[in-house]
């Protein structure tokens, strides 16, 4: 179990994420949701592409290090691009709780019943 | 790596403050502490490139939260969950927990030990093939440049809609359109 | 005094402020242009860049920085950014293909100027990273002006 | 016409017609020109690339001229772009509706203020739905859904009103979760098979058992690109996000958006890339059925218009899915052309109700009435429209609606079969009810003045309703062979059916 144990207390992260998700009624409480969800996945992704006992993917002009010592760069790549993407994601929700505060005078969801029926 | 498992620990705890604190403003801060606690894990497990950017980016992040939605008085007044809410976000999220414990044995890599087919091409030609000596950047530039074009695309398309939402009015008023007509 | 004293936030920040503004601004220039040696690149550098207006802005008030980027300006350097990527990609297509780094044989690995066209790419991808970032401040934080004036 | 090095222009083109909108806002007509324009030339190269691909050829882009490494290694090393017959028929699908909706867009987006924004927003997302499309690498497509994605969370929300930010906030964090469960899905993929290129994770996964993880998968995805699709379970965005929008922007989500995003990517990840494993086909089945019951019940009750046809919508979605589920070439024949169908016929009904709101400010099926005298053109499409959604013969929804159900019957699914059939005759129901409120009965008087609506839209609405009425000319066998022929063979050559 022990191989697998970060994997699964990142996927916990990512369960309390989405069950900030589910069940707050506050904007910024379901926006820090979605944000503590894409930490985890951004989590999953290094910790997949952790080697034991690797180097970091940088060479060196004075330090010899073997290509084969480094840990997985393809991940590493991958995670930039999903944290630039989380960044964006989180912009646009809070503009859209800034605006919503400014019509309703308030972030609880279950008072904005516009769309209901 | 008992360091490790601390630092996820201490991101456990972190987000469990977050969501569950009454204070919104606390709430935002613990967020930043889970992000702080990303970006050293990310050290430790030797991605210096990532641990640079999500500590930047969690800076931009909390500032923008802090600054766009907290200053405002009615703001910091809690409210509780949604009825229902708390049952089906533990049987949703204990759902997906279990169904993932017992499929990660049958499939996924042993931590630390990652499969490596396509990518240990990378280390041993990112010299010779870019010129660059950080493969990372190698990687996000040269082989995969093009997801780094919608990367920037992305963000590109979250400042024009930041743009779109925040305009005001949306619509034109009916009589302007009378005029035009 | 002015009215920019009475603005933004107590004198020992703003001279903080005053001495570290610059030598964040240089950092995040230093990440940009070293993105193909050393850890960082254009985004990191993009945003670093960013945080140095923003924490001028949070200091001293807004309007400050307003002077030298508005917002129309900031979504066209960002546009700006965004052209040169695409012009970067499709100059390739000259070379053998769209993306193609045509320029990589010039320079000595683990130079400055080394790496073809990545440098050109993380300059690119900065204007367009710090631009659009600071862009977004500025809008939320306008609007939250215009909103306060109504009440 | 269509070469490897021409492939990428399908997401270029929209991107720097983006950019460049960005740029040139200041200059008046710009943004509209840029939109046609764009539009125009994507469509030119779809049917280019439709008309030039032979069944079973596909054309591959290796970007960055990183393919000689493919011999080294026996691996891909970079992206590659791949153009084949589900894709060619898709990106015409897909530009002909952007195109039209940019035409219509000139005239209509006049009622809100900023057009560049529009224009630039809606050229962002066309490129998304390309990249999405052409791509043939699991990360880089999950990179242009979250495009195509945020530019339809920003334009949902164009208005700026309650409705429009209330429903775009729904829209954004169901989204962003879906996107989060695909990524997931993706890591775990890569970590399997330590390969991203879906051509290399095929072989690799078709050459031995599917360890439990790949189940964990199916389930990740069925529900990020189901939510997309707006799927039953999933669907509870969708008749809050399409009437808020913008009427042409309704069309696009409807027609193409949950298409390209959602059934697309499920046909093509669940087919091609893990063979079409027998769990995955009774999960459609069943998602299908219930998604056709859901929204056609739902759909009935409704008395705004738009939102009508939002849940019919949710309900067509449903037939496409148990056709792909059916699994069979005639039923995959009958979904990809109910999709092409359900394009069309959605997209005119919802420009049609952009041209009723534009003429008399409302889309409450109780305040209209009368409106067939004085909105001809739009009276007419509305008609044709809503007979091919019907399934009237000889209307192409007709077709597809039928070979779905024989398909069904052939398979041996009677129970399904009666249900389609059952739902069929729901949908005559709703759709009466529509064409009915809205355009017969008595002229109320605050419409005695109202006109049709300007030149652009009219000849966006007159085309669709043309592909409407003679879209069943696909199913002669020369067209049939060129179009969906190639498509369907794409699907069925993998899974083996």
């Amino acid at each position: 179990m022990d191989a697998y144990l970060p994997y699964v207390l990142c996927l916990v992260l990512f369960c309390i994420g989405i069950y900030a998700v589910i069940s707050k009624r506050n904007i910024i409480k379901i926006i820090i949701g979605v944000i503590i969800a894409e930490y985890a996945v951004n989590l999953f992704l290094i910790l997949v592409a952790y080697k034991a006992g690797g180097r970091s993917p940088i060479f060196s002009r004075t330090q010899e290090i073997l290509p084969e010592a480094m840990v997985d760069p393809l991940p590493h790549a991958l995670v930039l691009t999903s944290i630039v993407i989380g960044l964006a994601t989180t912009a646009f929700l809070i503009a859209l709780a800034v605006r919503l505060y400014g019509k309703y005078g308030t972030f609880d969801i279950s008072r904005m019943r516009e769309l209901r029926g | 790596m008992i360091e490790l498992y601390v630092l996820i620990g201490l991101m456990i705890a972190g987000s469990l403050i977050a969501i569950e604190v009454k204070n919104l403003l606390s709430a935002v801060v613990a967020v930043g502490v889970v992000g702080l606690g990303l970006s050293i894990i990310f050290l430790i497990l030797k991605a210096p490139d990532v641990a640079l950017t999500q500590i930047v980016v969690e800076i931009a992040a909390v500032v923008l939260l802090i600054r766009a939605t907290l200053n405002r008085d009615i703001a910091m007044k809690y409210c509780g969950n949604r009825p229902f809410g708390a049952i089906m976000g533990i049987l949703f999220t204990g759902f997906v927990f279990v169904i993932a414990l017992i499929t990660f044995k049958d499939g996924l890599n042993l931590f630390g030990a990652p499969l490596m087919t396509v990518s240990q091409f990378y280390p041993l030609n990112a010299i010779e093939g870019t010129g660059a000596t950080n493969v990372v950047s190698a990687i996000i530039l040269d082989y995969r440049a093009y997801d780094t074009l919608g990367e920037a695309t992305v963000l590109f398309t979250a400042v024009v809609g930041v743009l779109t939402v925040m305009r005001s009015p949306g619509k034109k008023k009916e009589e302007d359109l009378q005029d035009s007509k | 005094m002015s009215k920019e004293h009475d603005r933004g936030m107590t004198i020992i920040v703003k001279t903080v402020t005053r001495l570290t503004v610059g030598l964040i601004f240089l950092y995040g220039i230093y990440i940009i242009l070293h993105g193909h040696l050393t850890p960082g690149g254009g985004f990191a550098g993009g945003v670093i860049v960013a945080l140095s207006f923003i924490n001028v802005d949070l200091a001293f008030g807004g309007k400050v920085s307003d002077r030298i980027f508005s917002k129309g300006s900031t979504s066209v350097i960002e546009a700006l950014g965004g052209v040169m990527f695409l012009a970067l990609a499709l100059l390739g297509l000259q070379w053998g293909g769209f993306f193609d780094n045509f320029l990589h044989p010039d320079g000595e690995p683990g130079m400055l100027i080394s790496a073809g066209i990545i440098p050109l790419e993380n300059i690119a991808i900065s204007l367009k990273v710090g631009a659009g970032l600071f862009a977004i401040f500025l809008t939320l934080i306008t609007l939250q002006k215009f909103e306060s004036e109504k009440k | 016409m269509i070469t490897a090095s021409t492939i990428p222009l399908f997401v270029a083109l929209p991107l720097a017609g983006a950019f460049l909108t960005v740029l040139l806002k200041r200059i008046k007509g710009i943004p509209d020109t840029f939109g046609v324009m764009v539009t125009i030339g994507t469509f030119v190269m779809s049917v280019f690339a439709v008309i030039q691909l032979e069944i079973g050829q596909r054309i591959i882009c290796n970007i960055g001229n990183w393919g000689g490494f493919q011999e080294v290694l026996g691996k891909i090393v970079g992206i590659q772009l791949v153009v084949d017959g589900l894709t060619a028929f898709m990106l015409v699908v897909v530009n002909l509706i952007a195109f039209l909706v940019a035409v219509y867009s000139v005239n209509y987006m006049t009622r809100y203020t900023e057009k560049w924004q529009f224009y630039s927003l809606f050229l962002l997302m066309l490129a998304g739905m390309n990249g999405v499309l052409i791509t043939g690498d699991m990360f880089n497509l999950f990179v242009f859904v979250e495009i195509a994605s945020i530019a339809s969370y920003a334009l949902v929300a164009f208005g700026t009103g309650k409705r429009e930010l209330e429903a775009s906030f729904k829209y954004a964090v169901m989204g962003s979760i879906a996107s989060l469960l695909i990524l997931l899905g993706v890591i775990l993929l890569y970590s399997n098979t330590g390969t991203l290129n879906m051509a290399d994770m095929t072989r690799i996964l078709a050459g031995r058992d599917h360890p439990a993880l790949l189940y964990f998968v199916f389930a990740l995805f069925l529900a990020g690109f189901g939510l997309k699709a707006a799927l039953v379970p999933f669907h509870a965005w969708l008749p809050d996000a399409h009437p808020s929008a913008p009427a042409p922007i309704s069309a696009m989500l409807s027609g193409v958006l949950i298409k390209a995003l959602g059934v697309y990517v499920i046909a093509r990840v669940f087919y091609n890339l893990f063979g079409f494993p027998h769990e995955v086909s009774l999960i459609l089945m069943t998602l299908g059925a219930i998604s056709m019951g859901v929204g056609a019940l739902v759909a009935l009750r409704q008395w705004d218009l738009k939102r009508l046809l939002a849940y019919s919508s949710i309900s067509q979605v449903g037939f496409i899915m148990l056709g792909l589920g059916i699994g069979t070439p005639l039923a995959i024949l009958g979904a990809l052309f109910h999709l092409f169908n359900h394009s069309m016929f959605k997209s005119l009904l919802f420009l049609d109700s952009g041209a009723i709101e534009y003429a008399a400010h409302t889309r409450d099926l109780k305040e209209m009435g009368g409106l067939a005298k004085k909105m001809p053109i739009t009276n007419g499409s509305t008609i044709i429209g809503a007979m091919s959604l019907a399934g009237i013969p000889p209307f192409a929804g007709f077709w597809s609606k039928l070979i779905i159900i024989v398909a069904a019957v052939q398979a041996s699914h009677m129970k399904l079969a009666a249900w389609a059939v059952l739902m069929s005759i729901v949908t005559i129901a709703y759709v009466l009810k529509a064409v009915r409120f809205a355009f017969l009965g008595e002229l109320k008087k605050q419409f005695a003045n109202i006109t049709e609506v300007p030149a652009f839209m009219r000849v966006s609405l007159i085309i669709l309703a043309l592909v409407c009425l003679f879209g069943g000319l696909l199913l002669i066998p020369d067209l049939r062979n060129g179009f969906l022929g190639q498509a369907v063979e794409v699907l069925t050559r993998v899974s083996g059916v």
